[in-house]
């Protein structure tokens, strides 16, 4: 008796599935309803480009809103997109961009060039009307990205001049080698001035641009509804009628969504599942480009890892290839250098701190610890796109290091003071990494190892006054190909200090179900989903 | 019966203000300077500043903590780090959410809970009554996040029988009413969405359920011994009732008093198990807006969610409180 | 000859335990008439309470359970009777009071509920009928103001009236028998005098037999017609109240009577009876009493008496009184008296 | 007066004593205490030994943790990463390659370690409270108790996140946090049992002896206290481990590569799909751990207290 | 010829009622409410009542077990209200207490030997030795053998138990013993043995009672003279025979009436009382018996009785005999 019972339910709940997937398939079949579903471990933390460095708000922004320039489909060079063309001066302290015409925001209001003003003014003038400063806004990538804020000497923006409607220019104090860059970045993307007016401090929860999908919902920590903007300046785009962005925390339960057929697309795939969905009927599974990289900082002012023999024999004792195989399941690649190696002037020349222990022991030996000696790591309490798994990768490093000789005493700190002490140096080792925005060189190399960042992003304490000079050589100029040389040159001589210890370059792993078509993931982690297509 | 509400209400207001002493020092005495959490990697130090004078940091910690439970009377439980939203704005959705689903887990809990513990009573010593124990006993020990897990895993992927995830079919999100999603569907007048709705929320409310569930068994059937020894269930009987009458008239009634208080103390434990449930079943949750914030140390977020939390504890057995007067005359106030 | 209406005919009933079976009832016989009121004494512990459960089958079952003897209703032997044979009976032709006024109601319902529910079970009548039937029982059992009574809880009425309610409710169906457990015991003097009062005016009324269980033998001299007295799951004696405290036979008898401090007799040493009260056990031999009997003998320790008749109806489980040592007993008896 | 000297020496209890078939007197009687009763019914629950043995299973496989297995709990061997269970590695192993087996022993040292030493202090802080409050009453009784409300008002995990959240994440931290939610649980057993039994007869009879009130504390208060205190540390050693975990789970309590059971379910997480094993194993440690500690809970409550049953 | 060796000069007990929404005092439970009397040294007064009059009440407030709300107590000439708690605990050795619940009153983890033991330690015998001898001999004293002392009390039965709180009691030769209902959990065969032997031992150690009990049958077998308590006032005190033969106050004649005696050849004439007896929290007006008294007058309800001795060692508080 019992077990017709269950056959019969069971038999019921597949009723029930079919006809969900019925009406499914007739939505699709009559061309209607595409809608797909995006999950993501955490949910947006703003929908206000500028005002988050947040990579799942960017997810979503870069949707609904655009800038003036975009990044390629898999790389990071630049492309037209709300600008469609540009003209830089000689002295690279003049740029003009020439502006779509006929493109609306979202709310029915026209785009051009006063738009893009009030945007900029908007982020770099805390007493803008719009800058919303009295409600916590901060803009920080801005900050960092053009070298401050109104009334800085640093702030590289000299004046907006409003040519006209569709002409607007740029006038800087000084050259940027990456402006461009930034102009394609999602943070800088342009939100209607009128929603702006309209929602005020509320504008980071009701985006309006002028992107392929229009915004329509947010319920927190559950899902963000985006649907087709019907009036896209580019014909027949987008595909999808609607686009929604789900949170799932968990990674494991976010894969059994997808086998299930309940999402479509799912970031965050653990590496080691990857091989099983590459070969799942049904799944599909895509890698993005590496545009990060982990590492393990040395306080190069601090005993003993101020002398060079040690920091090269740490180099030598961790095996890269092993973290990476095994962390990473092979989604990943050893690092050599502070820079992954899509990026312009990656210098594939620097030799490679091989795995070889007696080698290790050997240097530490010459640097007179034959002895062995005791070391302090301290391990990031947060996972992050580079190291995914910290306390792991510590325990390797720990269990590596024992091999040749070094004891490792691993320290926990909170992230706050975590943060906070490794700025101050009060770390021996610790992890930590660095993720690429604009695909530019400058924003690794200067944020980590230039001696003007000590106290700020650079926490090895590494001051080489040559390398000082050559980023900045690299920053004002605006051939790309001297600059590349001079980051070229750099890394050479960043190799030879070892000021840390280059882990991986992780390539994040995505799935998809085999019904998402025309699907690139893009280095920075945010894509337009404009192309996709549901079959 | 006003007296006593009255009373209880008093009452509450020594434990409020401890239960605002412990949620500000959450944010006051956790090591660090909150405002380099926000800022993150990349602060800089007069960034940090200005975030500290907007907060209050650098005020004197009676003042701040005025300020604080001044602010938690105007409604106002500070604003999360993250998302630079309004904690109070932002909080329904998730107060709704975590409501639904305790609410759904207790219901199995009450309903399987209760009947196992009175049939195990009634046929004391029956194979039953040692397997419903037995299982009531495992069901106790179970952490609840691998109960979870293991549903999900079987449930979920292995059988296909039950979404993994969420509240709903998001693919075709519908406008909230409420926020009980539930309702809100029966709102909608979509029976295939109340169908739905319903499916998401059978493991959800499964894992959660199990422990209470289990204690509420223990706690039925023990009460239904004790109250079946009563000298007033021998009146019942010689008076020629019968088993059923006997049961479910006398026995459960004052059988449940003590249950009931096991059911509110129960929702506690619904409460605070929802933070590990929720992660799990991506249940947007007042136990996922409280994990999520300890993973992006957003204190604030930690600080009103669990303060919203323990709040919604207390006054759940408030209730539970007022409720005996309804079950039992005896309880005069 | 008057007509026996319950016989209870060698009932043992057991209760199996962790520590070992308990014969808790160990061969009861006994029987009480028509209209007659029969009183059960014996100390604590020696049965009354089980033998009367069992008659209403309501020993808690398990550890306890019904060995064997028969239990005799009219002619039908309830030992066997079915569940459903058992639901009908109880409360409708047998009806029980408790020793404990204040434990025995549901305190979560009102008096009201619980008289209706009495009567509804056994008779078809709409509620409106049991409320009016449950007010004139309480009318009937002397309780002051019986309309508001009824709405209220147990909790709100005093022992006395809750006792007065539960009488209500055992005779609400007009039942034969109304088995009494020491329904006194837990009351004061002056409010167990208003509930013998009302016992006895019952049983003249409405001619039901009552069988009063109680371990004072002042109540039963007060509306008793005649005796049973137990000891260690055993009935020792048997005879009309005038006899039995008059002049009781058997020796534990004799001592429990001595053993009364008496209001009305000029103050002496009381008689004790040495020892205690045993709990019934398996396996004994001979006579229960034979430890802390004065007169025992030989056989007493080796042999289990029989109730032994004597005249009058009466009878007596002592060797004394088994024909053979018919002259031994008027010794005794000349003995213990003096 | 002779009469009655007569009288009082045929009294049985002295006398007849050696014929007596009855239980209720006799010289023999070996005089057994409370204690020694509730051992032998507890012997005889066949639920509680089995608690017994699981618990003591798994203390032996703490104590020979190391001689159990040829392998280190932090040995990572990225060669061997997440293997089946095998002759080789019984349990299997963890994405880090190191053997289940191995970190589920040293994980019991844990798991054991944090439920003793959280019982203990809440044990010993509870206790002293409760005393102090029940015993002592008035305006001392209400502050106590107030403290005991505060904290109950939060559901347990909760008030052991936002504690965590104070004092920051560790194991010690995760113990501490699990004591002090568990104080008010035994702090209110005490109390209530306190102020019962300072109602009792035979404490009342204490004080008409003239004893103090220090001596009526130690000598028969506490003792008439302890039965159930015995119980509840039982099941909250339980509960402690089930929130050990749950904290480890959240990464608020023990941190890799400590092979606490919890964080190891939470390192695991992920691999589900991939390696059930690493979940299973330290999935169902826990539970019977737990387990153990509530069938031994529940086989001492109905020995030592059965009027505590619920 | 006889000295009072305890003298309860209008004794108060009113315990608060609590309630409402601050939890204030809402109320009194007037337990007690003025009664007086004396005990002679070598006398048992016996105490009789319903159930919840006070009899409890009034035995632990003379030993200041509960404290008394007003009134004097004098033991042996001292006022024992107004002592110190150190001088009231050196003072308990000479007056004493037995329980009626033989299963409450034994701490049920000590042994009996501990249990005996434990008053002679407390009240300075520090030997060891001694004290076990000393409980042999108080074990034999009250009938029970020395063997016995390394029992436990759920080893005993109820008249056992009894002994070995009785024991308790004697142990450091106390002047005066407060029996709170000592027989009435007691089956009638098991009574009788307790009852004679605290004659013996009245008789041996010159003892004094105050034997409260609510059984008359038992205080009249047991005491030379008896108070009459109803709601928390004493209305009749006198000579047992006096009260038993010739009755003053109707509650107490109605009292005597509503015990049901074991003979059925004596015919009494029978007075049964109507309704139960008020709440101690709410006693009537005047009189507390008159909602219930056959002979209640108007003034009754007005007037409280004084309890005045209206003839020789008779007192009674009624206005039928004013
Ligand atoms: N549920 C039970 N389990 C085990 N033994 C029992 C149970 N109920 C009664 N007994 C035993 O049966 C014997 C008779 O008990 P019963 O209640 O009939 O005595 P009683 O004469 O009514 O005494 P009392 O005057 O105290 O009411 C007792 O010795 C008791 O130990
Ligand atoms: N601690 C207390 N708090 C409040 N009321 C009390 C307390 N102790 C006793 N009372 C009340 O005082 C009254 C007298 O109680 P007491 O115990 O003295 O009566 P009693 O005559 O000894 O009764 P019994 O015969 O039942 O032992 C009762 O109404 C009782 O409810
Ligand atoms: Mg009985
Ligand atoms: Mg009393």
């Amino acid at each position: 008796g019992d077990d017709d019972n269950s056959s019969n339910d069971g038999t019921n709940d597949n009723g029930s599935d079919n006809n969900d997937n019925e009406q499914d398939n007739a939505s699709n079949d009559g061309g209607e309803e595409q809608v797909l579903i995006f999950a993501r471990g955490g949910d947006s933390e703003s929908l206000d480009p500028g005002s988050t460095t947040d990579g799942e708000s960017s997810r979503i922004t870069r949707q609904v809103l655009e800038s003036l320039l975009e990044f390629d489909k898999e790389s990071f060079e630049v492309k037209p997109a709300l600008a469609n063309d540009w003209k830089v001066s000689d002295d690279g302290l003049s740029y003009t961009f020439y502006l779509e015409e006929g493109v609306t925001f979202h709310d029915g209001s026209e785009f051009n060039a006063d738009a893009v003003k009030t945007n900029f003014e908007r982020w770099s003038d805390p007493d803008h009307e719009y800058s919303f400063s009295d409600d916590g806004y901060v803009y920080s990538m801005y900050g960092t990205m053009f070298g401050g804020f109104k009334g800085d000497d640093s702030h590289v923006i000299d004046e907006i001049k409003v040519v006209n409607d569709y002409e607007i220019e740029f006038v800087l104090k000084r050259p940027l080698g990456f402006f461009l860059q930034n102009m394609a970045m999602t943070y800088f993307a342009i939100t209607s001035p009128q929603a702006l007016e309209e929602y005020g401090a509320q504008i980071n929860e009701n985006p309006v641009g002028t992107g392929p999908f229009k915004f329509v919902s947010w319920s927190k920590d559950d899902a963000i509804v985006l649907e087709k903007f019907e009036d896209y300046r580019i014909d027949g785009l987008p595909k999808l009628d609607k686009v929604v962005f789900e949170v799932i925390p968990d990674n494991a339960s976010r894969l059994i969504s997808l086998r299930s057929g309940e999402i479509d697309i799912m970031d965050g795939l653990n590496p080691d599942d990857a091989a099983g969905v590459d070969e799942e009927e049904g799944l599909e599974l895509y890698t993005r480009a590496e545009n990060n990289f982990g590492y393990v900082g040395f306080n190069t002012q601090k005993a003993p890892l101020d002398q060079v023999e040690v920091r090269q024999a740490i180099n030598h004792a961790i095996d890269r290839q092993a973290i990476a195989d095994a962390l990473y399941a092979g989604y990943a690649v050893p690092a050599k250098n502070p820079l992954p190696p899509s990026y312009a002037g990656y210098n594939d020349d620097v030799p490679e701190f091989e795995y070889d222990v007696e080698k290790a022991k050997d240097l530490l030996a010459e640097a007179g610890y034959e002895d062995g000696l005791e070391i302090e790591l301290w391990t990031m309490p947060v996972a992050r796109p580079y190291m995914p798994d910290p306390e792991t990768v510590a325990t390797i490093v720990q269990a590596n290091l024992a091999d040749a000789g070094i004891e490792v005493n691993i320290v926990r700190e909170e992230w706050a003071p975590y943060l906070e002490k490794t700025l101050t140096g009060e770390q021996q080792m610790f992890m930590l990494g660095w993720s690429g925005t604009n695909g530019d060189p400058d924003y690794f190399l200067s944020s980590l190892l230039h001696g003007n960042n000590v106290g700020s992003s650079n926490r090895t304490f590494y001051e080489n006054e040559e390398v000082d000079k050559l980023l900045d050589a690299a920053k004002v100029s605006v051939d790309q190909e001297e600059r590349a040389d001079l980051y070229s040159q750099a890394q050479a001589l960043i190799a030879e200090d070892a000021p840390m210890v280059t882990l991986v370059h992780s390539t994040p792993v995505l799935a998809t179900t085999s019904a998402v078509k025309n699907y690139v993931p893009h280095p920075s982690t945010s894509e337009s989903l404009a192309e996709v297509e549901l079959e | 019966m006003f007296a006593y509400t009255m009373r209880r209400l008093l009452m509450l207001i020594p434990v409020l203000i401890g239960m605002t002493l412990i949620t500000f020092s959450i944010v006051h005495l956790i090591p660090g300077n909150p405002a380099q959490v926000i800022l993150g990697e990349t602060a800089t130090a007069e960034a940090m500043q200005n975030l500290e004078e907007s907060m209050g940091l650098n005020e004197p910690y009676a003042v701040q903590y005025f300020i604080y439970v001044q602010d938690l009377l105007q409604g106002d439980l500070g604003t999360s780090l993250r998302s630079k939203a309004e904690i109070a704005k932002e909080i329904w959705p998730y107060i709704a959410a975590t409501f639904e689903l305790t609410f759904f887990a207790m219901l199995f809990a009450i309903f399987i809970g209760v009947n196992a513990g009175i049939i195990s009573a009634w046929k004391q010593n029956s194979w039953f009554d040692f397997l419903a124990m037995l299982f009531a006993l495992i069901g106790v020990s179970m952490p609840v996040f691998w109960l979870a897990l293991m549903e999900q895993w079987i449930f979920a992927q292995e059988l296909s029988w039950f979404p993994a995830t969420g509240r709903q079919d998001n693919r075709d999100p519908m406008e909230p009413i409420t926020y009980f999603f539930v309702i809100d569907s029966i709102l909608h007048m979509d029976f295939t969405r109340v169908i739905t709705t319903l499916k998401h929320l059978v493991l959800p409310s499964i894992a959660l359920g199990t422990i209470p569930m289990a204690i509420i068994a223990r706690m039925t059937r023990s009460s239904m011994l004790e109250v079946m020894k009563s000298d007033y269930i021998r009146t019942v009987k010689a008076k020629g009732s019968g088993q059923f009458l006997v049961i479910y008239k006398h026995a459960l009634k004052n059988a449940f008093i003590p249950v009931l208080t096991v059911i509110g103390l129960q929702t506690g434990v619904l409460l605070g198990g929802a933070i590990l449930t929720e992660t799990i079943f991506s249940w947007p949750g007042i136990g996922s807006y409280v994990y999520q914030a300890i993973n992006y140390r957003d204190y604030p977020v930690i600080q009103s969610g669990i303060l919203v939390v323990a709040f919604i504890f207390v006054i759940i057995n408030l209730v539970v409180d007022l409720m005996y007067k309804f079950i039992d005359p005896r309880i005069s106030y | 000859m008057p007509e026996t209406i319950l016989e209870l005919n060698e009932l043992h009933t057991h209760f199996f335990t962790d520590n070992g079976e308990i014969p808790a009832v160990d061969g009861v016989s006994l029987s009480v008439n028509k209209g007659e009121v029969v009183g059960i004494v014996g100390e604590s512990g020696c049965g009354k309470s089980v033998t009367s459960l069992s008659i209403m089958q309501l020993i808690p079952q398990p550890p306890g359970k019904i060995v064997s003897g028969e239990i005799n209703f009219k002619g039908e032997n309830l030992a066997n009777s079915s569940n459903k044979r058992m639901k009908q009976i109880r409360g409708n032709e047998i009806s029980m009071i408790f020793q404990e006024p204040m434990t025995s109601l549901d305190p979560l319902f009102t008096i009201g509920n619980q008289l209706r529910e009495a009567i509804q079970l056994h008779n078809k009548m709409s509620k409106k009928e049991a409320s009016d039937r449950a007010l004139d029982m309480l009318e009937m059992v002397g309780i002051p103001r019986p309309k508001e009574v009824l709405s209220e809880y147990p909790h709100q009425l005093s022992g006395g009236m809750r006792q007065r309610v539960m009488i209500a409710m055992a005779m609400s169906c007009d039942p034969e028998i109304l088995i009494a457990d020491e329904p006194t015991t837990a009351l004061d003097v002056t409010i167990q005098a208003q509930i013998l009062d009302l016992m006895k005016k019952l049983n003249q009324e409405k001619d039901t037999a009552i069988m009063l269980i109680t371990h004072d033998l002042g109540v039963v001299a007060e509306i008793c017609d005649r005796v049973v007295v137990m000891y260690s799951g055993q009935v020792v004696e048997e005879g009309t109240t005038r006899e039995i405290l008059k002049d009781p036979k058997h020796p534990y008898s004799q001592g429990l009577i001595k053993s009364l401090p008496k209001i009305h007799e000029r103050e002496q040493k009381l008689y004790s009876i040495p020892g205690t009260v045993p709990k019934p056990k398996m396996g004994v031999k001979g006579c229960r009493f034979a430890q802390r009997c004065p007169m025992a003998f030989e056989r007493c320790f080796q042999e289990d008496p029989e109730l032994y008749p004597l005249e009058n109806n009466r009878r007596s489980r002592c060797f004394l009184y088994d024909d053979a040592k018919r002259e031994v007993t008027e010794n005794a008896n000349a003995d213990i008296r003096s | 007066m002779n009469v009655e000297k007569k009288e009082k020496t045929s009294d049985p209890l002295e006398e007849n004593s050696s014929q007596s078939r009855y239980m209720n007197d006799d010289e023999d009687v070996k005089p057994f205490s409370p204690w020694k009763d509730a051992f032998k019914q507890l012997r005889r629950n066949r639920f509680a030994v089995a608690g017994f043995i699981i618990i003591v299973f798994f203390i032996l496989l703490g104590i020979f943790a190391p001689l159990l297995t040829p392998y280190p709990y932090d040995n990572v061997n990225l060669a061997d990463r997440l293997v089946a269970p095998s002759s080789e590695y019984w349990l299997g192993t963890d994405d880090a390659g190191r053997d289940i087996l191995t970190r589920i022993a040293y994980g019991a040292r844990i798991s054991l370690m944090v439920g003793f030493f959280a019982v203990t202090g809440a044990l010993v802080f509870g206790t002293l409270l409760g005393v102090i409050a029940g015993y002592y009453g008035r305006w001392i009784d209400m502050l106590i108790s107030r403290i005991f409300d505060i904290l109950l008002a939060f559901p347990s995990i909760l008030l052991a996140i936002a504690i965590v959240a104070i004092i920051g994440p560790s194991l010690e931290n995760a113990l501490i946090a699990i004591a002090i939610i568990n104080i008010p649980i035994f702090g209110r057993l005490v109390r209530s049992r306190v102020i019962s039994l300072r109602e009792e007869e035979y404490i009342m009879a204490a004080r008409a002896q003239g004893m103090k009130n220090g001596r009526i504390l130690i000598h028969h208060i506490l003792p008439n206290s302890v039965a159930p205190i015995i119980v509840q540390s039982t099941l909250s050693f339980g509960t402690a481990i089930l929130e050990a975990a749950a904290l480890g789970f959240l990464g608020l309590g023990a941190e890799p590569p400590d092979p606490e059971w919890g964080a190891m379910l939470a390192e695991a997480r992920g691999f589900i799909q991939l390696a059930p094993w690493t979940l299973i194993a330290p999935g169902v440690s826990i539970m019977l751990v737990v387990l153990g500690f509530n069938l031994i809970g529940d086989g001492l409550r109905d020995a030592l207290d059965p009027k505590m049953k619920n | 010829m006889q000295t009072p060796i305890l003298e309860v000069n209008g004794l108060k007990k009113y315990f608060d009622i609590r309630g409402g929404v601050f939890g204030r005092k809402v109320g009194e439970v007037k337990a007690v409410d003025d009664v007086s009397f004396t005990v002679m040294e070598g006398e048992i007064l016996g105490i009789v009542g319903e159930s919840g009059c006070g009899k409890s009440t009034t035995g632990k407030s003379i030993l200041r077990l509960i404290e008394p709300t007003e009134g004097k107590v004098k033991f042996q000439d001292k006022d024992i209200t107004e002592l110190s708690d150190e001088e009231m605990r050196q003072l308990r050795r000479n007056m004493q207490i037995i329980f009626q619940d033989p299963y409450a009153s034994l701490n049920p983890r000590h042994t009996v030997e501990k249990i005996i033991s434990e008053p002679l330690l407390i009240h300075g015998l520090t030997d060891k030795n001694e004290r076990k001898k000393r409980v042999t001999e108080l074990l034999e004293i009250v009938g029970l053998s020395g063997y016995h002392a390394s029992r436990y009390p759920h080893q005993f039965s109820g008249g056992q138990r009894q002994r070995v709180g009785i024991a308790r009691a004697l142990a450091n030769n106390p002047k005066l013993l407060i029996c709170d209902e000592p027989v009435s959990a007691l089956d009638v065969s098991v009574q009788s043995q307790i009852l004679n032997l605290m004659e013996e031992l009245r008789d041996e150690f010159n003892l004094t009672y105050v034997f409260i009990a609510h059984d008359l049958s038992v205080v009249k077998h047991i005491s030379d003279r008896i108070g009459v308590m109803y709601l928390g006032r004493m209305v009749e005190l006198t000579e047992k025979n006096k009260l038993y033969d010739n009755p003053k106050h109707p509650y107490t004649k109605a009292l005597l009436s509503a015990i049901p005696l074991p003979d059925p050849d004596i015919e009494k004439e029978r007075m049964i009382l109507e309704g139960d007896v008020p709440s101690p929290a709410n006693p009537p007006s005047g009189c507390a018996f008159h909602t219930r008294c056959p002979l209640a007058m108007e003034v009754c309800k007005e007037v409280r009785p004084q309890f005045n001795e209206i003839e020789d060692n008779h007192f009674v508080a009624c206005h039928l005999y004013e």
